[in-house]
């Protein structure tokens, strides 16, 4: 059985290579005709998602072997005085997860778009680009070894700066594709130092193998300084995923990264790129299990992530800035989790995420369509009735992220929840639980302003044609059941697990606590928002600075605003100046000095031949006499001697 | 045809002289037929970079060592020998010239000012340059030096522009530069042919330089590497004296902005690896920590000056001293890891910043102006040349795909052992890179349309040769590295560089510092 | 006609070229007249002749023959015949500046001077 | 009797070759020198060159001499006695000349070893070896020193006639 299932995982390859190749098909065939490209690019995604589908199917009839064993195909990729980097493919569970969350949520993205994206200028190039990022995010997925990852890693980088920048004609779009290149860079910075320090110690790169020379080098009692090493090295791998899942301090790009078209923001900003942190950090968990430090700081930082963002996400108007502080928010989750030792729960809560963030972002965006592009949820009101079937699958979103059971949100975060308590982290339990009423008040606000508020009259909200919808149904499907895979007894921890699998029952007096903290969030929008039992006015009356300081997101654009613009770019005009003034006034003024050297020494070419003569003989009689009483000896004044003959 | 009967290959002077040919022709045409000026010129390039792309394929990876050798004794009596070979270091840089070279043609393909002239000069400079990669002579090589440093002048003064300096001033710069740095080289190069001449017949071939090491003791090698240090470090625009480079790639030409940054500044870096390691390792372990501090020095600095800048050409002028700070910080690492990825940088940075200034090129011609805040949204009418830029600016903040980050992680994996503090300080410089490169981007390529700018046309036909061959080799060799690396690491290897890198890193001695 | 046994020794006449020579050198250091200079500067190369002829005759060579004791015979004659011409030319150089600065003083020629 | 002869004619050579260089008039230096040019010639009669000695006479003391003489004529302006005056940097030229001299003498005076032929040769010298020696030897330089004449003696037809401007 798993040798058939074998064979077909080598093919796991053609998973990203299918993207890859519709990619090039747009970018150099057809991209003068717009209905090709689509459909090149949708067959691709489709293609791979069945493979996905086949290799996830094959996953679970393998059973336990192919979790000891994953099967791992690689080539040499590149060879350099003495640095070998191959490039391959794994397959195994959290692999075969990740290929198929992304294809399933890419290919409902690319499909709703040929609704969202009708009649842009730049369609071929959309798909292009979505095709793009399906390869890398793919790529990156089935990556062997860190190197590849790391590539792939900047590749999605890229397809994210180009769809955020997709309307490169609107400023903010520019800027604000800049801002999470830039932003991720500095996370890269760290990454790829940790990447090099790694290979350093290690002599390795691939995820197998490193794993194995960590823990022999970590049982050699003699190697000294191993622990600090590997503190550091896990330090410097998590500033990747501090800037790609957007950890603060470094969570600023995504907010702005929604100039992009909504279903880009449903793909990578909230389902698929962003979570690739959450990936590397599981990828990597061998390393940061080795250091407690290191996993205290991923806790502690995913925590605070989780609940800053929240609290950001409360005071925010445009519909799909708080999705993005959700999406923050709902990373803070993944990544504590695993500082707090729940790997599966993260991994669990990463899939359960993607579902209903992308139908959330995809539903927000099917709104913004009928809206005719506005996106201040006050704006909007009454679209229950208008349009319901995105009404419902939103409401089915807001369930799931809530965490009312049994929609998929409860599962995996009712998982995390409980492991931070059981492995002794008490706060951050008290942090995840009071994000989760953060979360289903400002999940609730939004729907209840958007959906159920007062009809505008201004506007004419009409449902999205079925394109869009599809996928919005079918996320919807898998938000809604998609949680049930904690159920059976070969379960998503038993597939995805880091060490020994330890089966482990729902704690069910912890999931009623979380329950409990979902409904009462949900129950304070409504008495808020549809009873007006207490006027959002008034609170915002009564508390104006908290206030503010949300609406402005802590102020922390501002301050990294203040520094690249007075700090780094006065730093620039200072060594500018530097430049040409001192540098180039010493080399000018070395001219300067030789011209006037020049100036005085020209008195001395009088034009008289006689004075040169003179001048030259003289020379001659000199030099003539350096050389015959230069040693003191009268008897060198041989000419013979002196002119190189015989002595 | 690695072994002709005769005891040579003529391939090498095939490539060498196949430009200067076009060029004995164009000089006879009328000066009025431009286009048939522009296709000789154009062919002449392509027959070379066509032998190159042959030679580089040719290669005996396996053997290793120089290939195609060919060896006419010219001035028996002082040694000096017209020797011309490759090996694993000097093919990827001949290829690159060619590559470049070929560009170059096309990217002044609009040149209608005297094109005859301009043509005739393009095609000496690319010879020289040419000529400097495949000579295995250092008497040749100085030769093929000097022959490059007249059409430069000339051209910088005839076809240059005057924007921040006048472009009298930028040539007169560059050319004096160049020339201070080689006499210090020339200086460095006699010193080195005496004290080789001191046992057996007098040599400059570099192999025959490098075997007699034991002539030059300690001191000799420190001071003689010092004096390389300085000739060859001027011409790679290192730290102090670099301020060349921003200023003459700014008042040049096209073709002379691409190929001076593509390949002629490559060769100081590539004399430090021949000449400077290779034949005075002892000098390079004691002046390491030295290049290594100012490898940083142009790194960082470079790039926040880059930062400030409003005119294109000024942006990727200090960029390119910038990159030249990788490939020196890597020699300074003295490891054959970080010596192959200094090869590999100079090949890419090479490709790259050609790409780039042909697309500048282009902007400029076009649109008559090259300060940033007055272009924006170019996007808009010309969109293939916004997708060269685009590559151009992501190769050169070394994004993964491109050759540049190939380049760049190799230095950074050979130099993080040698220098640790060096190489961080030297890595953080890619965020800066990225700053600098996506402002251009975003201020030049993106935003509002301009209706100013609604008459310019987009590149097309001759004029899209630059952007599909360089883009192409950015690519090809990004994804596949080992077609380049592969030769790159028998260069480093094989020909016993590595050996005498491997001695160096046990020789018992301290730095500088 | 036969002088053989001379007892003039070659140092005697090098004397009598560098005194010569150094007439001449004199000559044209300090004349103003333009025709004076060459003919200060032939009596230099005459100064020149003398040293080839005497040394020719006095030193030993290694070969005795023929083709190499009279090399440097041949080399004064070589420049007598440069001389021949150089006057030549000269002449006919200051007959052209002559006729158009109508003076033959090199106090006023300061063309070097730019 | 070839030590007196030498002896009189080298003073001869030197004093006329100091007249030429301190006469004022410059036809007296071109007569000083002619005078110069035959005493050398006798000095080469002293060292065998016979030949030599003949062409001197020819060229120097013949056509050379002549020719300043045609030169002093074409381009004397002034008065006569005053026609080859000093520069004002006479002072400095005797000074370097001077030490010059002191200097080769030193040079030739204390020299131990100059190798002298252990007993003079008294053969050769004449045309015939001379002519031998051209022809074979030295044909190349000789015949270069023939095109040489030729040329400078275009060269100074053209000069002293003057290139008309073509207009």
């Amino acid at each position: 059985m798993f040798k058939e299932m074998h064979d077909l995982f080598r093919w796991a390859w053609l998973i990203p290579a299918l993207p890859f190749l519709s990619f090039l098909l747009i970018a150099f065939v057809t991209k003068r005709s717009k209905g090709l490209s689509s459909t090149v690019s949708i067959l691709a995604i489709l293609t791979a998602l069945g493979l996905a589908v086949a290799i996830g199917l094959g996953i679970i009839q393998s059973g336990a072997e192919i979790v000891e064993h994953p099967v791992i195909v690689s080539a040499n990729w590149l060879n350099i005085g003495g640095l070998k980097i191959n490039f391959g493919t794994i397959v195994d569970p959290l692999s075969a997860m990740m290929l198929f969350v992304v294809t399933l949520v890419a290919s409902m993205v690319q499909i709703y778009s040929l609704g969202y994206m009708h009649g842009d200028k730049g369609w071929s190039r959309y798909y292009a680009y979505q095709s793009l990022f399906a390869s890398s995010m793919l790529g990156m997925v089935i990556a062997t070894n860190l190197l590849q990852l790391f590539i792939f890693w900047e590749l999605v980088g890229l397809c994210s700066y180009l769809l955020i920048g997709f309307w490169y004609f609107k400023v903010s779009a520019r800027e604000a594709a800049k801002k999470a290149f830039i932003t991720t860079r500095v996370g890269d910075f760290g990454l790829l130092l940790g990447i090099l320090f790694l290979y350093n110690k290690f002599g390795t790169l691939d995820f197998t193998a490193l794993s194995a020379a960590l823990s022999t080098s970590l049982q050699n009692v003699a190697v000294v300084g191993t622990a600090g090493y590997v503190t550091v090295m896990a330090f410097l791998i998590f500033m990747g995923p501090m800037g790609k899942s957007g950890q603060f301090p470094l969570h600023v790009w995504l907010p702005d990264a929604m100039e992009g078209p909504t279903p880009v923001s449903a793909l990578i900003h909230a389902a698929t790129m962003v979570v690739a942190g959450v990936y590397l950090v599981a990828k990597m968990y061998f390393l940061f299990q080795a250091s407690p430090a290191a996993l205290q700081f991923v806790a502690g930082i995913g925590a605070f992530t989780a609940l800053f963002a929240a609290t950001i996400a409360i005071a925010q108007d445009d519909i799909k800035r708080i999705l993005a502080y959700s999406t923050l928010s709902q990373l803070g989750y993944m990544i504590f989790a695993l500082g707090v030792g729940s790997y599966s729960g993260s991994m669990f809560h990463l899939m359960t995420h993607a579902f209903f963030k992308a139908l959330m972002f995809l539903g927000a965006g099917s709104v913004i369509h009928a809206m005719h592009e506005k996106q201040n949820i006050w704006d909007m009101g009454g679209l229950w009735k208008k349009m319901p079937i995105t009404g419902w699958t939103f409401f089915i979103g807001v369930l799931a992220i809530s965490g009312i059971p049994p929609f998929a949100g409860f599962w995996s975060k009712d998982e995390l929840l409980a492991n931070a308590l059981q492995n002794g982290h008490p706060i951050v339990y008290a942090v995840g639980l009071f994000t989760a009423f953060l979360t289903a008040f400002y999940m609730s606000r939004l729907f209840f302003v958007a959906f159920m508020g007062p009809e505008k009259p201004e506007n004419h909200p009409h449902e999205s044609p079925w394109t869009m919808t599809i996928p919005l149904i079918v996320l919807a499907t898998f938000s809604t059941i998609g949680g049930l895979a904690a159920l059976p007894s070969h379960n998503f921890a038993f597939f995805i697990h880091f060490g020994e699998f330890e089966p482990e029952g729902m704690n069910w007096g912890l999931a009623g606590i979380s329950v409990i903290a979902g409904l009462l969030g949900m129950g304070l929008a409504y008495y808020i928002y549809i009873k007006k039992a207490i006027s959002s006015e008034s609170i915002v009356a009564r508390f104006p600075v908290p206030y503010k300081i949300l609406k402005n997101k802590y102020y922390i654009d501002e301050l990294y605003l203040w520094i690249i613009h007075n700090i780094m770019d006065g730093l620039a005009k200072v060594l500018y100046f530097f430049d040409i003034y001192i540098i180039d006034g010493i080399i000018n003024g070395i001219a300067l000095l030789t011209r006037g050297s020049a100036k005085g020494l020209r008195r001395m070419s009088t034009g008289q031949l006689q004075t040169y003569a003179m001048v030259f003989f003289f020379a001659v009689v000199v030099i003539f006499m350096v050389f015959a009483f230069g040693e003191g000896q009268f008897s060198s004044l041989n000419p013979l001697a002196m002119l190189g003959g015989v002595k | 045809m690695s072994a002709l009967p005769s005891g040579g290959s003529y391939l090498l002077p095939f490539i060498l002289l196949a430009p200067l040919l076009a060029m004995f022709i164009i000089v006879f045409l009328p000066k009025e037929e431009t286009k048939t000026i522009k296709i000789v010129a154009a062919l002449g390039t392509f027959t070379s970079m066509v032998l190159s792309l042959y030679a580089f394929f040719a290669y005996n990876q396996a053997a290793g060592g120089m290939q195609f050798t060919l060896t006419i004794p010219w001035v028996p009596d002082l040694g000096v020998n017209l020797a011309f070979g490759v090996d694993g270091i000097s093919l990827p840089m001949l290829l690159l010239t060619n590559l470049i070279g070929f560009s170059s043609i096309y990217a002044s393909w609009n040149m209608e000012k005297r094109a005859k002239e301009f043509f005739a000069l393009l095609l000496i400079l690319i010879t020289g340059v040419m000529g400097t990669f495949i000579a295995r002579d250092l008497f040749i090589f100085f030769l093929f030096y000097e022959i490059v440093v007249i059409p430069i002048y000339i051209m910088v003064i005839i076809w240059g522009s005057t924007k921040r300096v006048s472009k009298e001033y930028a040539g007169m710069k560059l050319t004096i530069y160049l020339l201070i740095g080689s006499a210090f080289l020339l200086v460095g190069m006699v010193a080195l042919y005496l004290a080789a001449a001191k046992q057996g017949h007098p040599t400059f071939m570099f192999d025959q330089l490098a075997a007699r090491q034991n002539l030059y003791s300690a001191p000799f090698q420190k001071v003689a590497f010092g004096l390389m240090l300085f000739g060859f470090g001027s011409l790679i625009s290192m730290f102090p004296f670099h301020s060349w480079s921003p200023d003459g790639y700014a008042g040049a030409p096209t073709a002379v902005s691409m190929i001076h940054a593509g390949v002629l500044k490559k060769i100081g870096g590539y004399g430090l690896i021949r000449l400077g390691i290779y034949v005075l390792p002892i000098g390079a372990k004691y002046w390491a920590p030295v290049i290594a501090v100012l490898a940083i020095a142009n790194v960082l600095y470079a790039a926040f000056i880059a930062l400030a800048q409003k005119d294109l050409k000024y942006v990727i002028g200090y960029s390119s001293v910038s990159h030249m700070g990788y490939v020196l910080i890597a020699i300074a690492a003295l490891n054959p890891t970080a010596v192959g990825g200094a090869v590999a940088m100079m090949f890419a940075h090479g490709v790259m910043s050609a790409l780039f200034f042909s697309m500048i090129g282009f902007i400029y011609e076009k649109t008559h102006t090259r300060n940033i805040p007055d272009l924006g949204g170019l996007a808009h009418q010309m969109p293939r040349l916004a997708t060269g830029f685009i590559i151009a600016g992501m190769a050169s903040l070394g994004l993964p795909s491109t050759i540049n980050f190939i380049s760049e992680f190799t230095i950074f994996m050979g130099t993080i052992k040698a220098l640790p503090v060096q190489a961080i300080l030297g890595i953080a410089g890619i965020i800066f890179t990225a700053v600098y490169t996506l402002r251009v981007i975003a201020n030049v390529m993106f935003g509002p349309r301009r209706s100013e700018w609604d008459h310019l046309k987009d590149i097309k036909g001759a004029e899209l040769v630059p952007l599909v061959v360089l883009g192409f080799v950015i690519f090809a060799t990004g994804i596949f590295p080992n077609i380049l690396f592969g030769l790159v690491n028998t260069g480093v290897t094989s020909s016993g560089l590595a050996k005498v890198l491997e001695t160096v890193s046990q020789a018992k001695m301290g730095g500088l510092f | 006609m036969n002088l053989g046994n001379l007892s003039v020794g070659l140092s005697t006449y090098l004397l009598v070229g560098a005194m010569l020579f150094c007439l001449g050198l004199y000559g044209v250091f300090a004349k103003r007249n333009i025709i004076a200079i060459l003919m200060s500067l032939e009596l230099m190369l005459n100064a020149v002749n003398i040293n080839f002829v005497a040394f020719n005759r006095f030193l030993w060579n290694q070969k005795i023959d023929i083709h190499y004791i009279l090399t440097g015979n041949v080399a004064a004659l070589f420049v007598i015949v440069v001389a021949a011409a150089e006057i030549a030319v000269g002449l006919a150089l200051v007959i052209t500046i002559y006729r158009n600065r109508h003076s033959t003083n090199v106090d006023e020629f300061d063309w070097l001077k730019w | 009797m070839g030590t007196i002869v030498f002896f009189i004619f080298a003073i001869l050579a030197i004093a006329a070759a100091w007249g030429v260089v301190t006469s004022r008039n410059i036809v007296h230096s071109a007569f000083y020198l002619a005078l110069s040019f035959s005493g050398v010639a006798v000095l080469y009669v002293l060292m065998n060159a016979d030949f030599l000695a003949a062409v001197q006479l020819l060229v120097y003391t013949g056509a050379v001499s002549i020719m300043v003489v045609f030169a002093v004529m074409l381009t004397l302006r002034g008065e006569v006695s005053d026609s080859n005056p000093e520069n004002r940097k006479w002072g400095w030229g005797a000074f370097i000349s001077v030490l010059l001299f002191a200097v080769i003498a030193l040079v030739v005076l204390t020299n131990p070893d100059w190798r002298i032929l252990p007993s003079a040769w008294t053969s050769g010298g004449s045309a015939e070896d001379m002519s031998l020696l051209l022809l074979s030897q030295f044909m190349i330089p000789f015949e270069a020193a023939a095109v040489l004449l030729t040329v400078a003696l275009a060269g100074a037809v053209i000069l002293a006639k003057g290139v008309k401007e073509n207009k």
